[in-house]
């Protein structure tokens, strides 16, 4: 019988699954076992594995992620979790010129699987440096695998194909959708990396989606069925690798293409997607290419201005309508 | 020189040790307190809507140092920086407000609790990246050298933050260059909820790391202002006489968590009820009075304070929500966001 | 008359120029003072302006950008040299947490009049580590200002515009062209950030391209135009601000869109300008728009890798063609 | 354990201090001086296209580190990596093809001269990145414990390195974790052009920093081979009996300029002549030969080296560039780049 738990209970169940299966999957973090994590998504796994399997670092997040990737080449399999995504700049080095890099510079003398867990995301009331979507700054770099699971089942089973994968792959956990809940399969879950979801079928319009706002684009897409417009809303899940067939299929069904995407304008997935869809599937667009997205704002502390920033459901419906209409 | 936050005239010095100026420093500490206090209540209220880091158990630091300092010196601290902002002349009213998302905030809601900033009192803001900060007090502190004119950058931090890679790139270059900076170290013997004892080389952070950068070791009672304050003082001395930056550790303790409602479990019984037997208010009033500062002088500040921040509280609850309209402003100096052109 | 110098010459005379006019503008790198930096481009600067204006750091880049931050906000309006642009990694925090939004955070009570000089790109042998063209990065958060000339000319004249732009403006100068060389003008030479260039007008084809890769399109057009193929090619020059309206305008005559990019293919300024063309520009694109990157890999060192990744005049001659076809 | 680097056995332990093991010390000395002297050689012949950092005048640090290693234990060096990679048993050949980008490179042209890797030596890469592979070798330190072997990791780096925050934050975690890991600073005064002396805070920027990890500092003549093995063996020792991390300063110099072909004027001439006088090589010769070396078995190390040297240049030269077919491989584990699925 499938469970119900929460995305924040799907992270350590996902872990579990393949700490049980592999001892050398061993996981690093500020905070991430006495305390269970900031976000409480390791609680109980120090109690399960062990001090020698769940370490609490200091923050350091170089050496944390210094410390995952020496382990990665000499035979453990690391998950380290740098709690807030936004702190993936203290360690940007590490990432973008050392894990990314290596196994290309030294022709495959080094495999990296590892993973590195991020809070993502904004709709907290953080702030701006505690906020940000960082998806497209890791996609923007070749030798990354980055993965953006937007329910508790794809939590698990990205988790398990993360951890299995020989490659190193960005985890972005959804911060604002740590307390939403959602059915995940009984027993090993093992999902597939690269695989859209169509998460609602359509023909009048494709909207991608990402993380939190699938759920947006899905309330969109529920409101606008009310008027007679039939969005399709596919669920990317993962930007690197990129399901382009899933995407190019629903652009074709449709001919509108839409994204939501909850980081600023310029230079994330969405321009990206944009990008290849003007390129591969020129001829099947009836429309512009519209992405939603924040604007090119850091994001901002009140709820108020908070609101306005991310992506609503009531906007997705506007620039659906208008861009239909 | 282009950026006229530094062209205020400075006010007269403070940093007295007399009589008036440690009731002053009293005063200080219990703004501060009231202040958390509040702010802590309207977490629990939901009209702070983000998060939050208190500071309550630590007042003695931001009061100790602050009244080393001169108004035209600069402050730099963390998202712990409701103390800071206050002792640099933030409005209470104003730091509510920010608190809660207002339009009348310090900024406008567009920062909220951790960044907190006064540029008008020279508090040149909270940061929430661990460590950066130091790094950036090292430039004010330079610009003033610079500029010839002998204002200190004071950067406060905590014990985490020694792990941190900024926090040697910033010791070593402000010792190297000898930069008028003051490195303020708030031990409060915790990282969020890990014990900085469990993931640092030495015993203590900030004094045991000193001679990494040439600098002697200064280790002092945190719920102390008096101590605080001598420390302070002469590290400020040294700094405003070219003497280069100090490192100062102040050991002092948090009473409640690290943030929002976190009722800060992780810790021995004993070690919050030890903690709590040395809170620096208390401790502070009863030496007051022990050297003949009258009673009422001590009530009066306190009744004072409770009405600052009775009034204030008040005032920004009534405020509107920040303004959407302004959503997009003061993302570049022409004052809005576009990136066409 | 006009003089002819070196893009290298003319980062140094594009300082000096904005140092004898405002005693606030100091410099601030590694190696940058008595070596005149590595790349050689601040030589002489260190004997004009002595010691106090223009000086060496450690090895530091978060110490120097902090440095340069805190004394941009305090009155002074450093220029700080990050030697090779992938060392922005280092630093990543100041860039994009501190520099980047403290207007923003403050409501405006904090400005950081700054800028941020990098080695940007490849073509030099250097490697995955020394090789990187980071505007893609850099584009992508908000608060940025980011600049990449392609002539001395420009190097003189948007140096001087960023130097005196009252927000953090990245400017980008692109290693592999700063042996050529080019006409400046006489005397005060003062450009304006945000302001595109059309380098050559054309008909049948726009090709918006970028810093050394500018000079790839112009050669690619020059081909092109023997075998009858007339080319627009622009020369964006600056990313943040970006000059949309002469892309429209571009785009608009031609109807045909082609970018030329040195960075790997996911998520750079080509995305973003091809999904600006998307959405902007849809009615007036008669065929899909292409984009010349390099592979979505780490640079190799090899010369006869790095050849085969960076886009040459032939790829790119062999795109518009077949692009037109 | 998935990862196949690990699963060799180990060869016999090396680190002997007998006479023999210190003619192989000079032996390896003289196969990275010739080396390097063909490199540059084959630079200025433009031969090797990129940049290329030397160790001239620098081998004896090489040397007596490597020789107090097993074959299983981990290497990881900057940049400036062509000696370490000899060290641990990477083909000269294959090196030579490196730095000219030929594809029968090391890493078939794909890293160049400041990325050597040869990790069936266990060689785990040269790293252009000043200080990250510090972290990265606390890694392979922490998974040998983890695994429960008793192999070493060990990283070289430079005097400038020690200002970068990743080594506090390296150095940190290895003494609280206790990490079998050995810290070699090669400390040859000078950055890329400007003296470390400069821009540092202390006089000897590795060893008066380690007190700030709680180690004891180590500080050894970086040109004496048997001075630095005598160092490395004890930090070696104590890293595989579980005493933790060693900080070790071996002071010395590069004959040459940075890189390429730096003529290395900033530095005074005297200064240049003192530390020629100090060449490691001659110097260890005449070491050997005063405690009884044959000369005829020196100088035949010595012809042995040249002709190995002369014949690794011949057939890397004689190799075909990389081949552009293999542009794309090797980004990802299943063998290519492709990003999309
Ligand atoms: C670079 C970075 N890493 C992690 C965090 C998350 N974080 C916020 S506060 C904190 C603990 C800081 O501890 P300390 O420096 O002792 O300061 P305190 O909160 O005790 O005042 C952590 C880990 C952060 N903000 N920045
Ligand atoms: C983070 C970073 N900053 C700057 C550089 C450029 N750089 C390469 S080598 C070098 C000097 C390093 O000096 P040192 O650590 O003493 O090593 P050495 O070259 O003397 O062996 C510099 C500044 C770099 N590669 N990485
Ligand atoms: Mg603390
Ligand atoms: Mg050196």
């Amino acid at each position: 019988m499938p469970q119900v738990i929460t995305y924040r209970e799907a992270v350590a169940v996902g872990l579990a699954q393949e700490m049980e299966r592999d001892p050398s999957v061993v996981l690093i973090g500020e905070d991430i076992a006495t305390a269970g994590g900031v976000f409480k998504a390791t609680a109980g796994l120090l109690e399960k594995f062990g001090p020698k399997r769940v370490r609490d670092t200091p923050i350091s997040e170089q050496a944390i992620l210094g410390a995952a990737m020496g382990a990665a080449m000499t035979g453990l399999r690391p998950v380290a979790e740098l709690m807030f995504a936004d702190f993936v700049s203290v360690c940007h080095d590490l990432v973008v010129n050392q894990i990314a890099k290596a196994r290309y510079m030294t022709n495959g003398q080094i495999s990296l699987p590892l993973v590195v867990r991020f809070g993502n995301g904004g709709g907290l009331r953080f702030g701006a440096q505690h906020s940000q979507s960082v998806e497209g700054w890791l996609m923007a770099v070749p030798g990354l695998k980055v993965v953006v699971p937007s329910t508790p089942a794809d939590v698990v089973g990205l988790m398990a194909a993360a951890v299995r994968d020989e490659d190193p792959v960005m985890f972005l956990e959804e911060k604002a959708l740590y307390p939403t809940s959602g059915e995940v399969p009984e027993g090993e879950h093992v999902d597939e990396l690269g695989t859209a979801r169509v998460r609602r079928a359509g023909s009048d319009a494709s909207i991608f989606a990402l993380g939190t706002m699938v759920h947006r684009a899905l309330g969109a897409a529920g409101q606008l069925a009310a008027e007679g417009i039939d969005c399709e809303v596919v669920d990317l899940r993962s930007l690197v690798p990129l399901d382009v067939s899933t995407v190019a299929a629903s652009v074709a069904k449709t001919g509108r293409v839409f994204t939501v995407e909850e980081g600023p304008r310029l230079c994330g997935w969405g321009a990206e997607l944009a990008s290849i869809v003007a390129e591969e599937c020129f001829y099947d667009l009836d429309a512009p290419v519209r992405r939603v997205t924040t604007p090119h704002i850091p994001l901002p502390a009140a709820d108020s201005l908070e609101d306005a920033a991310i992506p609503s459901v009531e906007r997705v419906v506007a620039v659906v309508r208008e861009g239909l209409g | 020189m282009s950026n006229d936050t530094v062209k205020r005239p400075p006010r007269e010095a403070e940093g007295s040790r007399g009589a008036e100026a440690r009731v002053e420093m009293y005063r200080a500490q219990v703004r501060v307190r009231l202040f958390e206090k509040e702010a802590y209540n309207l977490f629990l209220q939901n009209l702070v809507k983000g998060t939050s880091h208190l500071a309550i158990g630590q007042e003695a630091v931001a009061a100790g140092v602050s009244a080393a300092l001169r108004p035209d010196d600069y402050v730099f601290a963390t998202y712990r920086g409701h103390a800071h902002a206050i002792s640099r002349g933030a409005p209470m009213t104003a730091c509510f407000a920010e608190l809660m998302g207002r339009e009348s905030g310090l900024m406008a809601g567009k920062g909220g609790s951790m960044h907190l900033t006064y540029a008008k009192g020279n508090f040149m803001g909270s940061y929430a990246i661990v460590g950066a900060h130091l790094t950036i007090a090292n430039g004010a502190a330079w610009s003033a050298v610079y500029r010839g004119t002998d204002q200190v950058a004071v950067a406060f931090f905590g014990d985490g933050a020694t792990n941190i890679g900024a926090f040697h790139e910033a010791l070593n270059l402000a010792a190297t260059w000898k930069l008028p900076v003051v490195f303020v170290c708030e031990n409060n013997l915790y990282m969020e909820y890990t014990p900085i004892s469990q993931v640092t080389a030495v015993a203590q952070p900030a004094a045991d790391r000193a001679s990494a950068y040439g600098l002697p070791p200064v280790l002092v009672d945190g719920n102390d202002a008096d101590a605080v304050h001598e420390a302070a003082t002469e590290a400020v001395e040294r700094a405003r006489s070219g003497g280069g930056p100090s490192l100062v550790e102040a050991v002092t303790y948090r009473h409640g968590g690290h943030s929002r409602a976190d009722p800060g479990k992780y810790r021995p019984d004993e070690e919050v009820a030890e903690w709590l037997a040395k809170d620096p208010l208390p401790r502070y009033r009863t030496r007051l009075q022990g050297e003949g500062v009258e009673a009422p002088l001590l009530d009066r500040i306190e009744a004072d304070a409770r009405d600052e921040v009775d009034r204030a509280r008040e005032e920004a609850k009534a405020a509107p929500p920040a303004d959407p309209a302004h959503l997009e402003t003061e993302v570049f100096s022409y004052g809005e966001s576009s990136w066409r052109r």
